[in-house]
This record gives structure tokens, C-alpha cells and sequence, in this order.
């Protein structure tokens, strides 16, 4: 094959081509940039000065020269959006032709002007040493890999596989065996929560010496002379105190205490330890617990539950009538706990510093969460009867560790749980649809449950004398018997309740709608007594106390009347202001939270 | 959302309107997915004996300028071989995942040719290393001090690519495939600036991208070494003068080894003993920190990002809902499906990790080893492994035939 | 010396290549990105939910896969049709009685005596509370829609989504008349439904209302035909109705008002007898995005009942003032 | 004569070969796991075979990226995301599902008073749909392609106001298959996914038959 000759004129005239166009390409490349840097910096498509003038035209919309410019405008951007791809693409079209005359210039030129390979000089035989350097340096290499990627691993190592690890223990059913054998003695004999038959050798009988197995929780005797959580001791609605008071009125004062205002909404109610009142108050942004002292009102001290790991920036939507703070606390006399609508738990001791807080996940609620707290032992009880998961747990008071958690196949539902001793175990009583369930409160072991509860279940459960009343509006009243194998005793579904709990003894059940008809039923059979309409729209629960049902309405009317087969209503007392929440009684004394205040009623 | 039977009248036309059809156009035909395969295999048939029989730089040229034009410009690089692993990948981890027989092809081919052949698929028939080859107007000499560090890399990507192909994160060779946008004349930003680069270094490094990151030229490489035939610098008898000896743009010409390694045996007996011992703690250091990093390895993953989106919200309450977030809740989809979907797949990051660790790990131990074998070899020889098959050694040897076909030479 | 200089710049974009690659890959949530052509619907969808005249105060869960139809009868109990079945509650939301049915019912309607009307696609259907079939009426044609029966004690009215018209018949099945067919003669405009909502109801005195959903309007008919009146009109703004074709379901109350319910902006409304805007009973904010065929019904106590097809309820709405009567 | 090392060769590349070949073999003839509708192209033994919209199989199996108009969230990111400019998502109308509105949702913006083309009453922001009056009361509503940029703006109001007529779909003339969709890799609610290359659109809410038949091939 011939080789042509290399003149030296045509190679350097394709030198001369192949400079010029690396001089193009680089212009077309610079171009290209400001070109492509202009339409992401003004996003033509999305020019806010169209947009404030077509905002403008839609307050003035006769303006013609408005609607002109708009017009001008909007055509002028979207020709630009378009003119300017175009351009890139004519310029990357370019750029490609002028890469593209370099590249076979100087190819060319290499075919043209091969150059004799020039004979390396003979190097000293390195080969050995490089060898052994390449060694060297592929290792350092290695060895910079891992510490570059355990500095990465170490800046990065945040806690999502722990919070996801809780996050999706928290949708599965099993309990924490090692805590719970730990913690819990095998024995169950009950000690907190119960009715009055049995109160007697709830506090005098075994249960103390099991008392010194676990130290530091209340005794049923202590429990009982406080209002630890929602509808009492237990959260059955009964209250085994005297001298509770009957008559008072808010606007003139008569009986009141102290009236004291509450910084932040909730509808949670007030409980009570000995001479301190706790309750909690949330907006969107801020939750908090406040704690009043019962001989004054003054508030002693506030504590924020904000900073709490896993906790959603955004509080939930939830509906105006749950609010963000609807469960109510609960304390065992050490500690008071305290749950918000976001799923953030806090406990804290009686002088507000912070023991442990955590976010249990953000409930999946419609309305919001609105599930009590309940306390037993030295023991937390969560209802948790999300949408998806549902679970009751217990954490352990000291620690928040979960002690059991047990799941639950059943719908949301806003009703709190109860417990109630039954004759040889403690029952944590729990209503959802589909069904009402019992469970051991020691290590959340389901016992029984029934199939009769539909619907969104608001109101808890009651329980007197072995039989467990459960109702829910659109669904019935049901009476269960409970044992091995729970019996329905009768069902109604005359009268049913929306939010009100109902209360039992074991004669007798009350019953209160939320439009405020009182029933009372036979708690064995079923039959009606009396029914009272009192005419207002009634959320708080009734609470039993000596004798009498306490049902105060929607406008802080507190209505008294016998617990007895014919209705007798014993007085009326107005509070003088709103009130949707159960009220705290013991001895001698009723704290009521009105709409913007806490009040102490006695004397 | 509810989109049952949406059915209702049709607006009656009384002006004798008639409805347009939905007209959509039809992908690529089938057809041409086999005859990719076909010119497939033609392309790296004639490669083949143009390297191996006609010795030819000016032919494999060619070949690789038709298949520039035919596998980039025109077939605008998608499926190409390098991508087919983490197809293949994919495959093998997820049962339902449907793997196309072309993209089979496209793997196995390949690889096939080059156990024969050597590595005569980087020559002529890739398209990204026939792009690369055309711009090596400058290539230097690395030296084999930086050419074994940078070596290391295609090793690390082609695990971070396994291991995301495997997990169904993303195919990351696709992601950051920096010539496919010059094949379409279109891409994003990033994509450009990123072929400008590879581009314009590989002026000085000769096929940058084929030496130092190709995860598919790890492959290549190790299959190569057993090829059956491979391209050799001279027809003949070397005459060792030398003349080859800087042809290489790719540093991939062995120089002769006649001396004998100075150190003295029993130190490099007991060298490569410790070395062989050290490779399984290697190994494991390896798997190790990849465990350790196993949790920024899956903050790729779509889902374990949702996951951490939902537990840990953003904190400004001003900024707008992400639209991963807004998608989430649009699908009601319940949190504890995403978070265990989420830590199922950091579950598969943490095994992923100390396989890939521990496969970095191995290979840096191999490598190290490899480094202490003696290669006793006269002549200047090809590197099978690092070899692209380009020929242009072929062009600067003297001898240009064997002496025994000599009689058939009539020039 | 030139050639190292090469050499270190190449090396140095290698670098910033590979650089790039892991920040890229590992610093880099997309989710982040904001839509820069975002339509935000949900701005117009805000409303101050304190401010309905009306408070949900129940739902009443269906098993129903689809449910399309929704009425009250006698003693307020509550019937639901959709694909295949047929529901019925009490007015307390217990169920009393599911039936299966071949087909799909697109709306239900209840008689004086308790009978089910259920619009089967082309057809009617009646059955007894019980399920068991009474009399199924012959097709009205094959492009017929059946989507809303209203029964009164002498007529049967059937609006025709398909054939875009109204039927008057008797109750057992002749066809009297057809309301509403486009006759420029007699001033009917013709009805326009571009998707498959199409309702009519019999107002406490008797009177006829159809929707217009292609004309934003409810059309009152004298029973021969006539085109009497129409109100409402096309718009966002909350007394309007907004989108390609609403309100999609209305219902009277005891007064002669009206209770709307539409579709794309979610919500339902009531217009006074005069067809003016009166008061929200429920905002966007209330539904699920994208919820259509909210189908409305309302009881002797005056409570609202929509059918939610996405959340497959029947919500109840009861006025705020009378909570009590709940 | 074969030294130790080539037969050692010959060894290790048998054995590569053997690998090779068992690898391909298996993804070649492995069966996928039944799926409730597949697209795993093992159509034997499955009950709904007669009643199955989709392809039968298909021996060369190949795929194409599409998008599901049902789990769209109209984010934009088909817009913004693809590696072509414009995107190769666009919008499609499917005119057998439109109620040829005067007021659409997918055209206007909304609150828009005068029922017009004004250029400040459209909701595109290219303005790439086209309304032509048919008769009164209706309008057709055509998509202009190549000014359609896929943000999807139309759709969300079809979606909300309207029957959904208007729908994003990859469209195949310019969709280049990458091995690994970047829109798909960026979207939000896993709307993507590779569907077989001979039934490549997925359509919603209406009877798929009917616009596959109307397919140009």
C-alpha cells in the first residue's frame, strides 16, 4: 500500500481547522451554558410576573390593557421556554460537528504524520521495585477505602434501623418476654380496680404481701383515696369516697373552692393525688401538663412534652370536638403519665422533671386520639386501637420499657380501657368493634372476648359484680357475664350512648346518652327502670359516688340524682361554665374542668 | 381513589361530529430487538478476525466507527452490555422481574467472545470505548503505581452496582452512564457535563472510563485471562527491539521479566504465605466496615427514604409536604407496611453490605498477591486481563508475518 | 513536565467524576424536589369546617364492595345498592337485611310500601324487603343508564343517564311520558351529562327536579314535560358549582331546600327553596380527594345521609343546633 | 505439548463457559412466580386466562416502561425528570371518556370567568391544548404533542373535575426504553413500571380492548 505524502502546508492547515473549531466548540459549549443556566434561572413556564398579573386581572378582570399585557406576556415566556431549547439543541448539534472536524483533523494528522516511535531508553530494571511499591500502594489504597467509608458510616449512622425496628414491633403482636417475666410475678392477685364487694379484701388480703415483691406502686387503699385517672380508680365511674359534695354554682361561687384558668384546651379530665390536680392542655404546636395545687389552684408547675425522639413535626389533624389533648392521665402516686394526640407519652415525676417520654407512633385517628391512660401496678396501660394496628400495652412506670403488648384485630376506637378485679384476676376490659375483650393485666394474655360492639366505639366499658356493660351508639347495650366462656346476659339498644361512659353497680346500670336521656336497667336483667331526659347534649361520664350518679351536661349543669329503681333527682348544680370532662372526686371535694377553668368544688 | 365503571352517554353530535380515536404510537418492534442480537454477534465475529486473523488497526478502526454509529448513535446505547448486568442481577434476586432475551444476549455474548478471543468486544463492537477511543489523541503513560490504585475502582463500582440491582434499589451503571446522552443528543444537565469530562480527560488517559470504572470490563478482564486465543503484538518470533514497548495508550503491554526477583526466596516464600493468610482477614475487615455502612447503602432505597420520611418528619413547619410524602398518602398505604417493607430491605443492606465489603475485601488481598507471583516471560506481551485487543501494537512491530506463511505474502 | 501537568488535570476531573457519583448517589433525596408545575387543588378545597351548619355524628359501614345507590324508607331505615347486593339498616345503622342481586343496582329507591326500586343498568327492578323479587321491568334500551328512581304514590320517575331523559311511568312499568328531551320549541334546553351523574328527586310538593350537571342547574318539570324554572350556576366559589358536570346527587328537605352534593371540589351544600346558597353541611376537607358519587338521602328527623363511596359509609349529618335529636 | 498452565486454562474457561451457559439456561427457562396478573408470560393453568386483557407470552419478552394513570400523582416529575427534553411522557386524551365540557377542568384555570382560549384563562403552561367548538354545548379538547411537556397540570384537573379523560402515558415514538427509566427511578408513587412491548399502554378506567384496537401499528 502506498503511502501518501505528508505535506507539511495541508497539515498545518488542518492544524489551523482543528484550533478553530476547538475555539468554536468551546464558545458553543460556553453559550450553551448561559443558555441552559438562563432558562433554569428564570423558568419561563412558571413566570411570576405572569402570575401576578393574571391574579391581578382576576380582581379587575375588565381591565383590557391588563388582559393585553397578560396576554403579550404569557406568549413572549413560553416562546422563550421553547426558542431557548432550541437553541441548546441547534448548539449541541454544533458543538457535535465541530468535535467531530477536530476529531478527524487530528486524525489525520496522525495518519499523515506517524511519528517513528522513538526507542525508550532502556530503564534500570525496575520491574521488583515496582512491583513491590504497587503492593504497597494498592494496600494504602485499601486501607484509605476503610476508613473513608467508617468515617461515612460513623457521620451517618443515624437511628432509623432502631426507630424502624420500634416502629414495626409496634405493628406486630409480640411481647416482650424478657421484661414481662422480669418484672411481673406469676401470681395475678389483683390489687387495683374492683367493686365495692370486694373492696374489702382487695385492701387487706394477700395483696400486700405482694405488695413487698414490687415496691413502689400504690396499694388499692391509696388508690381509692385518689382519682388517679379517668372515671376514678379502675376507670370503672365509681367513687369510694364520702362527703362528696352536692351543691354549688359557679357564677355566685357558692362551694366553690378555687377556679383556676388553664393555659392550653383539652379535653381530658382532671385526676387527683393526694393534694395535687393533674391535667393537660395541647394545641398544634405546644403540649403540656400542668399540675395545680388542690388547696389553692395555683398552678405548681408546667411541663412541656416537646423534644421527644420520634415524635411528628406536624401535630395530627384531628377532629375540634377531640382536640389534641383528649386522653386524660393517669399517675401511680410516684410518677403522672400523660398521652397526647401526636402519640407522644411522657411521664413525669410529681415535680415536673421529665423521667422518660416517648412517641408511640403517630396514631392513624380520624378524629384523634382520645384513649385514656390507665395505671395498674407500677404499670402504664395504653389502649392504642390505631387504624391498621391496634394493640393494648403496658410500659413499665420507671422506665417506659414495654413490659407486655398485645394485639388487637379490631378498628379504631376512642373508649379507655378499665380494670376491674373479678374474684381471681385483674381484667383489663377493653370495648372496640368488633368485639369487648378481657385481658390478664399482669401480662396482657387475652382471657375472653364477645362479639357485641359495632361502630366507633367512644364510651368504655363498665363492670359490677362479674358482669361487664358494654355500649355504643348505632350497635347496643350489651351485659356480658364474664367467666371462661362469657355469657350475654341481655342487650338493648333503646338508648345508647355516643361519648358517655356508662356506670355500674351491682344492682343497677346507668346509662347516659350524649343527647342527655339517663336510663337506668336492671344490671342483672336488663329491664328498664326509669329514663330521664335532662335535655343537653352530654359527653362527661356519670360517676357513681354514695349512693347518687353524678351527670353533668355539655353546659356544666351537673345533675344528681339516686342511684336507685325510681328516678329522684337529688339537686342541680350549675358550674357556670361548659364543660365536656368527667369530673375528679375525693374526699370531700369535686374538681371539674370547665371549658377555660379548673374548678375545686367542696367546702 | 375510585375509578369503577365510568360509564355514561356519549354526547350526542347532532353536527355529525365524529370522536377522534385515541391514537398512541407502538414501541420498537420486536424484530429489531433480534436483529440487535444478530448484528451483535456479526459485529464481534468480524472484530474477532480482524484482530486475531488480519491483524489490521485500520480494520478494527472501522469496525469500531460502524459500531459507534450502529450501537450508540443509532441504537442510542439502550440495552447495552455493561447495564445487562444489573438486568441479570435483578433477575436472579427477583422472580418476578421479566428479563428480556435480548438483554440475556447482550450479556452472555459478549463474554462468550471474549473466553475465545480476548477482550475484542472493547475493540470494536462497545460503543462507549469506541467513542473514547476516538478522542485518545494524547494518551501518557500512567505508570503502574496509579494505574493498580485507579484499577481498584471498577471493582467497588461493579459491587455498589450487584448490590443496588439486587436490593431493586436502582441501576446505578444506567444512572450514571455518561455517553448515552451524546448518543441521543439529549439528556439532563449532569449527564453532559459528565461525558464533557470523561471526554476531555480521556484526551490524556486513554479510555478513562473502560480502565477505571467499567464494572462490565471487571468481567471482561477476568474471563479474558483464559481466553482461548488472544491478540498478540508480533505474528512471530519476538525480536525484542523494543519498538512496541510505549505503543500502548493503555499501559497493557507486559515488558519482558528475565531478571529474577532480588529478594531472596525464603522471604518471599513467607511473604506470600503471610499475604494468603492475610486475604481471609481482609475479607472480613471488609465485610465488616460494608456493614457497618450498610444504612447510608440504603439511603439510596426509595422505600427505606419513605420510611425515614414518615418516622422522622421534616422540621420546619413551613416547608412544603415532599412529594414522596404526598404520594404516600394519596396510596393509604399504612405506615407499618412501609416501615417493614423498609427494614426487610436494611435487613437485605446488611447482609449486602458484608458481601460487598467483604468481596472489596478479597479483591484487594488478590490483587496484593497477585502482585508477588513471578511472571517469567521473554517477550513483550500483550496483558490478557488489561487488553483492549486494539491493535495499534500490532502496527509498530517490524516482524509482520510469520515466516512460515511467508510464501503466501505476494507484496 | 507538560505531559505531567496532562496527566494531573486529567486525574483531577476523574476525581471530581467519581466525587460527584457518590455524593450524588449518597446526598441526594429527590423526594426533596418541588413540583415547579404544581397545581395546587387544595387551596381551593380549604374551608373552616366550624362554620357547616351541619356536624357528622355517625357513619354506617357498608359490606358492600361498590355501593352506588343510597335511600331512606319507612322508619328512616337505610338501603344501600351497589354491585351485586343490596343493604339495609335501621335507622340506627344495625344491619337487618343483605341480599344478593345479579347485576349492578346504580341507584335505589324505596316505596310507601317498603319495596326496593333498584335502576339495574337498562332495567328496573323491584323487590321486597326481604329480597325477593317482585317485578323486574322490561330494558329501556340497550345505552340505557339508569341513575336515579324517585317513586311516588302514583308515578315512577326514572332518570336515564344513558339516553339523557326522564321517564314517567306507573308503577307497574308503562311508560307515561319522557321529560326533558331537547325541544326547542318548548324551551327545553336538553339535558348534558358528560359523566355518569344524573339524578332527579320529587320535592315535598310534588314538583319535579332534574340536574342539569352539563348546565350547573336543577330543572324543575311539570309531570307532562314542561320546562317550568332552573336555578344554579357554573363557579368555584362555594355557592356555585364547580367542574365539569355537578352537583352530581341532590335531596329535599321537608322545607322545599336543597341539599347538592358535587364532585371534584367535594362537598355538600344546601340552597334555599329558591335556589339560593344557604349554608356548607360538608367541606372538601371531609372526603377523601377524588371522592365521587356522594348520593344523598334524608330521613323524617331531617338528618343527612351521604353515601361515601371511597370510605364505604353512609355519614350521617345532623344540624348543629338540634344535635340532641340525634 | 500443553503445558500445566494451558491446561489449567482449558479448565477454568470450561468452566467459565459451564457457568455461563447454566446462568443463561436458567434465566432463559426458569419460570417466574405466579403473580395475581403477571406479566410473568406463564399463562398455563391460570383461571383467568380467558377473561386476561394482556398479551399472551411472548418468547422474546420484550418490555417497555409505562406509566399507571391510576397511581399518578401528576407531581411533575415526568416533566422534570426524564433524560429527553421534552419529556417523553406526555399527555394523551382519550377522547371516549370525555364529556366535551364547556367548562374543563383540565383546560381552565380555575375560577376562570370567560369561558375562552384567552391565554390567561388556560391551565397549561404551554398552552398545548386545543379547544375547538363541536356544537352547544360541547367542546373538543385536543393535545398539541409537541408543545406538551408531561407536567401534567391537565390531568389533575381532568382527574378532579372531570371523568379523567386526560391521561400521562410514555409515548413510545419517543420514549429511548433506557435500561433504567429515570422518571421511574424519581416517581414518587412507583406509577412506573416495564410493561410488555406489545401491549405498551395502560389506560385507565375504561375498557382497554377498545383503544387497543385502536393503536396505530
Amino acid at each position: 500500500m502506498k503511502k501518501p505524502d505528508s505535506p507539511d502546508p495541508t497539515i498545518k492547515l488542518l492544524r489551523q481547522i482543528a484550533f478553530v473549531s476547538a475555539l468554536f466548540a468551546v464558545v458553543l459549549c460556553i453559550l450553551i451554558l448561559v443558555n441552559w443556566l438562563q432558562l433554569h434561572r428564570a423558568d419561563p413556564l412558571n413566570s411570576p410576573a405572569v402570575k401576578t398579573m393574571i391574579d391581578r386581572l382576576g380582581s379587575d378582570p375588565d381591565n383590557a390593557q391588563l388582559r393585553e399585557q397578560v396576554r403579550t406576556l404569557d406568549l413572549l415566556s413560553r416562546k422563550a421556554y421553547f426558542t431557548s431549547q432550541w437553541q441548546i439543541r441547534t448548539g449541541g448539534y454544533l458543538l457535535l460537528i465541530s468535535v467531530l472536524i477536530i476529531a478527524i483533523c487530528l486524525k489525520t494528522i496522525e495518519y499523515f504524520h506517524k511519528k517513528l516511535p522513538d526507542l525508550p531508553e532502556i530503564k534500570n530494571n525496575t520491574y521488583w521495585i515496582d512491583r513491590k511499591i504497587n503492593r504497597r500502594w494498592v494496600g494504602y489504597t485499601g486501607g484509605a477505602v476503610v476508613l473513608v467509608t467508617l468515617v461515612f458510616a460513623f457521620l451517618s449512622h443515624n437511628e432509623l434501623e432502631n426507630m424502624l425496628g420500634n416502629a414495626v414491633s409496634r405493628g406486630t403482636d409480640t411481647i416482650s418476654g424478657k421484661n414481662a417475666s422480669k418484672n411481673i410475678p406469676l401470681s395475678t392477685s389483683g390489687k387495683a380496680g374492683s367493686v365495692p364487694d370486694s373492696l374489702l379484701t382487695l385492701a387487706t388480703g394477700d395483696s400486700i404481701s405482694s405488695d413487698t415483691l414490687l415496691d413502689g406502686y400504690p396499694t388499692w387503699t391509696e388508690i381509692i383515696r385518689n382519682f388517679p385517672s379517668f372515671r376514678g380508680p379502675g376507670g370503672n365511674g365509681i367513687v369510694y369516697q364520702k362527703n362528696i359534695p352536692v351543691s354549688w354554682n359557679g357564677k355566685s361561687g357558692k362551694n366553690v373552692i378555687w377556679k383556676s384558668g388553664i393555659p392550653l384546651p383539652g379535653y381530658n379530665s382532671p385526676v387527683v393525688w393526694n393534694n395535687r390536680v393533674f391535667l393537660s392542655g395541647a394545641n398544634e404546636t405546644r403540649r403540656e401538663v400542668y399540675c395545680f395545687d388542690a388547696k389553692t389552684g395555683k398552678i405548681l408547675w408546667t411541663a412541656r412534652a416537646d423534644k421527644i425522639t420520634g415524635s411528628p413535626a406536624k401535630a395530627p389533624t384531628v377532629n375540634k370536638e377531640t382536640g389534641q389533648a383528649a386522653p386524660t392521665m393517669t399517675t401511680d402516686g410516684r410518677r403522672v403519665y400523660a398521652i397526647f394526640a401526636n402519640g407522644d407519652l411522657i411521664a413525669l415525676d410529681f415535680h415536673g422533671n421529665r423521667i422518660w417520654a416517648k412517641n408511640l407512633g403517630s396514631p392513624a385517628n380520624h378524629y384523634g386520639h382520645s384513649s385514656s391512660l390507665m395505671m395498674f401496678r407500677d404499670m402504664l396501660i395504653v389502649q392504642y386501637d390505631q387504624r391498621g394496628s391496634a394493640n393494648v400495652m403496658a410500659l413499665a412506670g420507671k422506665t417506659g420499657d414495654v413490659v407486655w403488648k398485645t394485639a388487637r384485630n379490631v378498628k379504631v376506637s376512642w373508649s379507655s380501657p378499665v380494670v376491674a378485679f373479678t374474684g381471681k384476676k385483674t381484667e383489663l376490659l377493653l370495648a372496640a368493634e368488633p368485639y369487648v375483650a378481657s385481658y390478664n393485666a399482669g401480662n396482657g394474655k387475652e382471657l375472653w372476648k364477645m362479639d357485641c360492639i359495632s361502630g366507633e366505639v367512644g364510651p368504655s366499658v363498665a363492670y359490677a359484680d362479674g358482669v361487664v356493660f358494654s355500649v355504643n351508639d348505632y350497635s347496643k347495650l350489651a351485659a356480658i357475664q364474664i367467666g371462661e366462656t362469657p355469657k350475654l346476659l341481655w342487650e338493648n339498644s333503646e338508648y345508647l350512648s355516643d361519648v358517655p361512659s356508662p356506670v355500674a353497680s351491682g344492682k343497677y346500670l346507668f346509662l347516659v346518652t350524649s343527647y342527655g336521656t339517663a336510663v337506668c336497667y336492671d344490671a342483672k336483667t336488663g329491664e328498664k327502670y326509669w329514663e330521664h331526659e335532662f335535655d343537653n347534649t352530654t359527653y362527661a361520664s356519670p360517676i357513681m359516688a354514695e349512693g347518687k350518679v353524678y351527670i353533668m351536661d355539655k353546659t356544666g349543669t351537673m345533675h344528681i340524682v339516686k342511684a336507685d329503681r325510681t328516678f329522684s333527682l337529688v339537686v342541680e348544680s350549675p358550674l357556670g361554665e361548659g364543660s365536656v370532662c368527667t369530673p375528679a372526686m375525693v374526699d370531700g371535694r369535686i374538681y371539674i374542668r370547665g371549658d377555660k377553668n379548673l374548678y375545686c368544688i367542696g367546702k | 381513589m375510585v375509578f369503577a365503571v365510568q360509564r355514561f352517554p356519549k354526547p350526542e353530535f347532532e353536527t355529525g361530529y365524529l370522536q377522534p380515536g385515541t391514537l398512541l404510537p407502538s414501541p420498537r418492534a420486536e424484530i429489531l430487538a433480534a436483529m440487535d442480537v444478530a448484528i451483535l454477534v456479526l459485529a464481534l465475529s468480524v472484530i474477532s478476525w480482524i484482530v486475531l486473523k488480519k491483524r489490521s488497526r485500520k480494520g478494527v478502526f472501522w469496525m469500531s466507527l460502524f459500531s459507534l454509529i450502529y450501537f450508540g448513535f443509532y441504537r442510542e446505547g439502550c440495552v447495552c452490555s455493561i447495564g445487562s448486568i444489573q438486568n441479570i442481577t435483578l433477575a436472579l434476586f427477583d422472580h418476578t422481574f421479566i428479563l428480556p432475551l435480548t438483554v440475556i444476549a447482550f450479556f452472555i455474548i459478549p463474554l462468550i467472545f471474549t473466553l475465545f478471543f480476548g477482550r475484542t468486544f472493547c475493540a470494536g463492537v462497545c460503543p462507549f470505548g469506541a467513542l473514547q477511543d476516538l478522542v485518545a489523541f494524547r494518551p501518557q503513560k500512567l505508570g503502574s503505581r496509579l494505574n493498580a490504585v485507579l484499577g481498584m475502582v471498577p471493582y467497588i463500582y461493579l459491587g455498589l452496582a450487584i448490590l443496588y440491582a439486587a436490593t431493586g434499589t436502582d441501576f446505578i451503571i444506567c444512572r450514571y452512564d455518561p455517553f448515552v446522552g451524546i448518543f441521543r443528543f439529549n439528556a439532563s444537565f449532569g449527564m453532559f457535563v459528565f461525558a464533557g469530562i470523561l471526554l476531555i480527560s480521556g484526551i490524556f488517559i486513554a479510555r478513562p472510563y473502560c480502565r477505571f470504572l467499567c464494572p462490565y470490563g471487571v468481567l471482561l478482564n477476568w474471563v479474558s485471562r483464559f481466553s482461548r486465543r488472544h491478540i498478540t503484538i508480533t505474528p512471530a518470533e519476538c525480536i525484542q527491539c523494543r519498538l512496541c514497548e510505549d505503543s500502548c495508550p493503555y499501559d497493557a503491554i507486559d515488558i519482558p521479566v528475565t531478571t529474577k526477583d532480588p529478594e531472596n526466596r525464603k522471604i518471599r516464600v513467607k511473604k506470600l504465605i503471610w499475604i494468603s493468610l492475610l486475604i481471609p482477614f481482609l475479607t472480613f475487615a471488609g465485610g465488616w466496615t460494608g456493614s457497618r455502612l450498610h444504612i447510608t447503602l440504603a439511603g439510596v432505597n426509595s422505600k427505606v427514604r419513605l420510611a425515614e420520611e414518615i418516622l422522622t418528619p421534616a422540621a420546619g413547619q413551613g416547608q412544603p409536604e415532599s412529594l414522596g410524602l404526598t404520594a404516600y398518602k394519596s396510596s393509604g398505604k399504612a405506615a407499618e407496611e412501609v416501615y417493614s417493607e423498609a427494614s426487610e430491605i436494611l435487613d437485605r443492606f446488611y447482609n449486602g453490605g458484608w458481601i460487598l465489603g467483604g468481596f472489596i475485601g478479597l479483591v484487594f488481598g488478590w490483587v496484593i498477591a497477585e502482585r508477588m507471583l513471578s511472571k517469567w516471560h521473554t517477550d513483550y506481551i500483550p496483558n490478557k486481563g488489561a487488553c483492549y485487543s486494539c491493535a495499534r501494537c500490532v502496527d509498530f512491530c517490524p516482524v509482520k508475518t510469520d515466516l512460515s506463511e511467508i510464501k503466501h505474502e505476494k507484496t | 513536565m507538560k505531559q505531567k501537568a496532562f496527566i494531573i488535570l486529567a486525574l483531577a476531573l476523574l476525581l471530581a467524576l467519581i466525587l460527584f457519583m457518590v455524593k450524588d448517589l449518597f446526598y441526594n433525596s429527590p423526594e426533596k424536589k418541588t413540583n415547579p408545575y404544581a397545581y395546587d387543588l387544595r387551596t381551593l378545597k380549604k374551608g373552616d369546617t366550624t362554620q357547616t351548619a351541619y356536624i357528622e355524628t355517625r357513619q354506617v359501614h357498608t359490606r358492600l364492595p361498590e355501593i352506588h345507590g343510597l335511600a331512606t324508607g319507612i322508619n328512616d331505615w337505610i338501603y344501600l345498592a351497589g354491585d351485586n347486593g343490596v343493604e339495609i339498616y335501621d335507622q340506627a345503622g344495625i344491619l337487618k337485611n343483605r341480599f344478593d342481586i345479579t347485576g349492578n343496582a346504580g341507584c335505589v329507591a324505596v316505596d310507601k310500601h317498603g319495596n326496593i326500586w333498584l335502576g339495574m343498568e337498562d332495567h328496573i327492578e323491584i323487590r321486597n324487603a326481604s329480597g325477593k323479587q317482585i317485578k323486574t321491568w322490561k330494558s329501556f334500551g340497550e345505552e340505557s343508564f339508569i341513575s336515579s328512581i324517585a317513586v311516588t304514590d302514583s308515578f315512577a320517575f326514572i332518570a336515564d343517564a344513558g339516553r339523557k331523559v326522564v321517564y314517567r311511568c306507573d308503577l307497574s312499568g308503562n311508560m307515561i311520558n319522557r321529560i326533558g328531551e331537547k325541544d326547542p320549541v318548548r324551551k327545553i334546553p336538553g339535558f348534558i351529562i358528560p359523566s355518569p351523574y344524573f339524578d332527579l328527586a320529587i320535592a315535598p310538593d310534588r314538583s319535579l327536579w332534574v340536574v342539569n350537571p352539563g348546565r350547573y342547574e336543577l330543572e324543575k318539570y311539570s309531570y307532562d314535560g314542561s320546562f317550568l324554572t332552573s336555578w344554579g350556576e357554573p363557579g368555584i366559589g362555594i355557592g356555585r358549582f364547580c367542574g365539569c358536570c355537578n352537583p352530581s346527587h341532590f335531596t329535599l328537605l321537608r322545607d322545599g331546600s336543597f341539599i347538592t352534593s358535587e364532585k371534584g371540589i367535594e362537598r355538600i351544600k344546601i340552597y334555599s327553596a329558591e335556589g339560593k346558597f344557604s349554608a356548607v353541611v360538608a367541606f372538601p376537607s371531609s372526603f377523601e380527594e377524588g371522592t365521587r358519587g356522594l348520593d344523598l338521602a334524608t330521613d323524617s328527623r331531617e338528618r343527612i345521609l351521604a353515601l361515601d363511596p371511597v370510605k364505604k359509609q353512609v355519614r350521617i349529618f345532623i344540624r348543629k343546633k338540634d344535635q340532641k335529636s340525634n | 505439548m500443553p503445558t500445566r498452565r494451558e491446561f489449567l486454562n482449558t479448565l477454568v474457561r470450561g468452566s467459565i463457559l459451564a457457568g455461563l451457559g447454566l446462568l443463561s439456561g436458567a434465566l432463559i427457562f426458569r419460570k417466574g412466580k405466579e403473580r395475581e396478573c403477571g406479566f410473568d408470560f406463564n399463562c398455563k393453568n391460570c383461571p383467568r386466562s380467558n377473561d386476561c386483557l394482556l398479551p399472551r407470552p411472548l418468547e422474546s419478552r420484550q418490555m417497555v416502561w409505562q406509566l399507571d394513570p391510576s397511581r399518578c400523582i401528576q407531581c411533575g416529575r415526568c416533566a422534570t425528570d426524564c433524560v429527553l427534553t421534552p419529556s417523553a411522557v406526555k399527555c394523551v386524551h382519550v377522547y371516549a371518556m370525555c364529556g366535551y365540557c364547556d367548562l374543563c377542568g383540565g383546560y381552565f384555570k380555575p375560577g376562570t370567568k370567560v369561558l375562552d382560549t384567552a391565554a390567561e384563562n388556560q391551565l397549561c403552561p404551554t398552552n398545548a391544548i386545543k379547544r375547538k367548538f363541536v356544537e352547544d354545548p360541547f367542546f373538543e379538547y385536543t393535545i398539541d404533542e409537541p408543545l406538551c411537556i408531561g407536567c401534567g397540570k391537565c390531568v389533575k384537573g381532568c382527574s378532579a373535575f372531570g371523568n379523567g379523560s386526560l391521561q400521562l402515558q410514555v409515548r413510545h415514538d419517543r420514549c429511548v426504553n433506557c435500561n433504567q427509566c429515570s422518571i421511574a427511578r424519581n416517581c414518587p408513587s412507583g406509577a412506573f413500571s416495564r410493561v410488555p412491548a406489545s401491549n405498551p399502554t395502560l389506560l385507565r378506567g375504561f375498557d382497554q380492548k377498545q383503544t387497543t384496537t385502536n393503536i396505530k401499528q
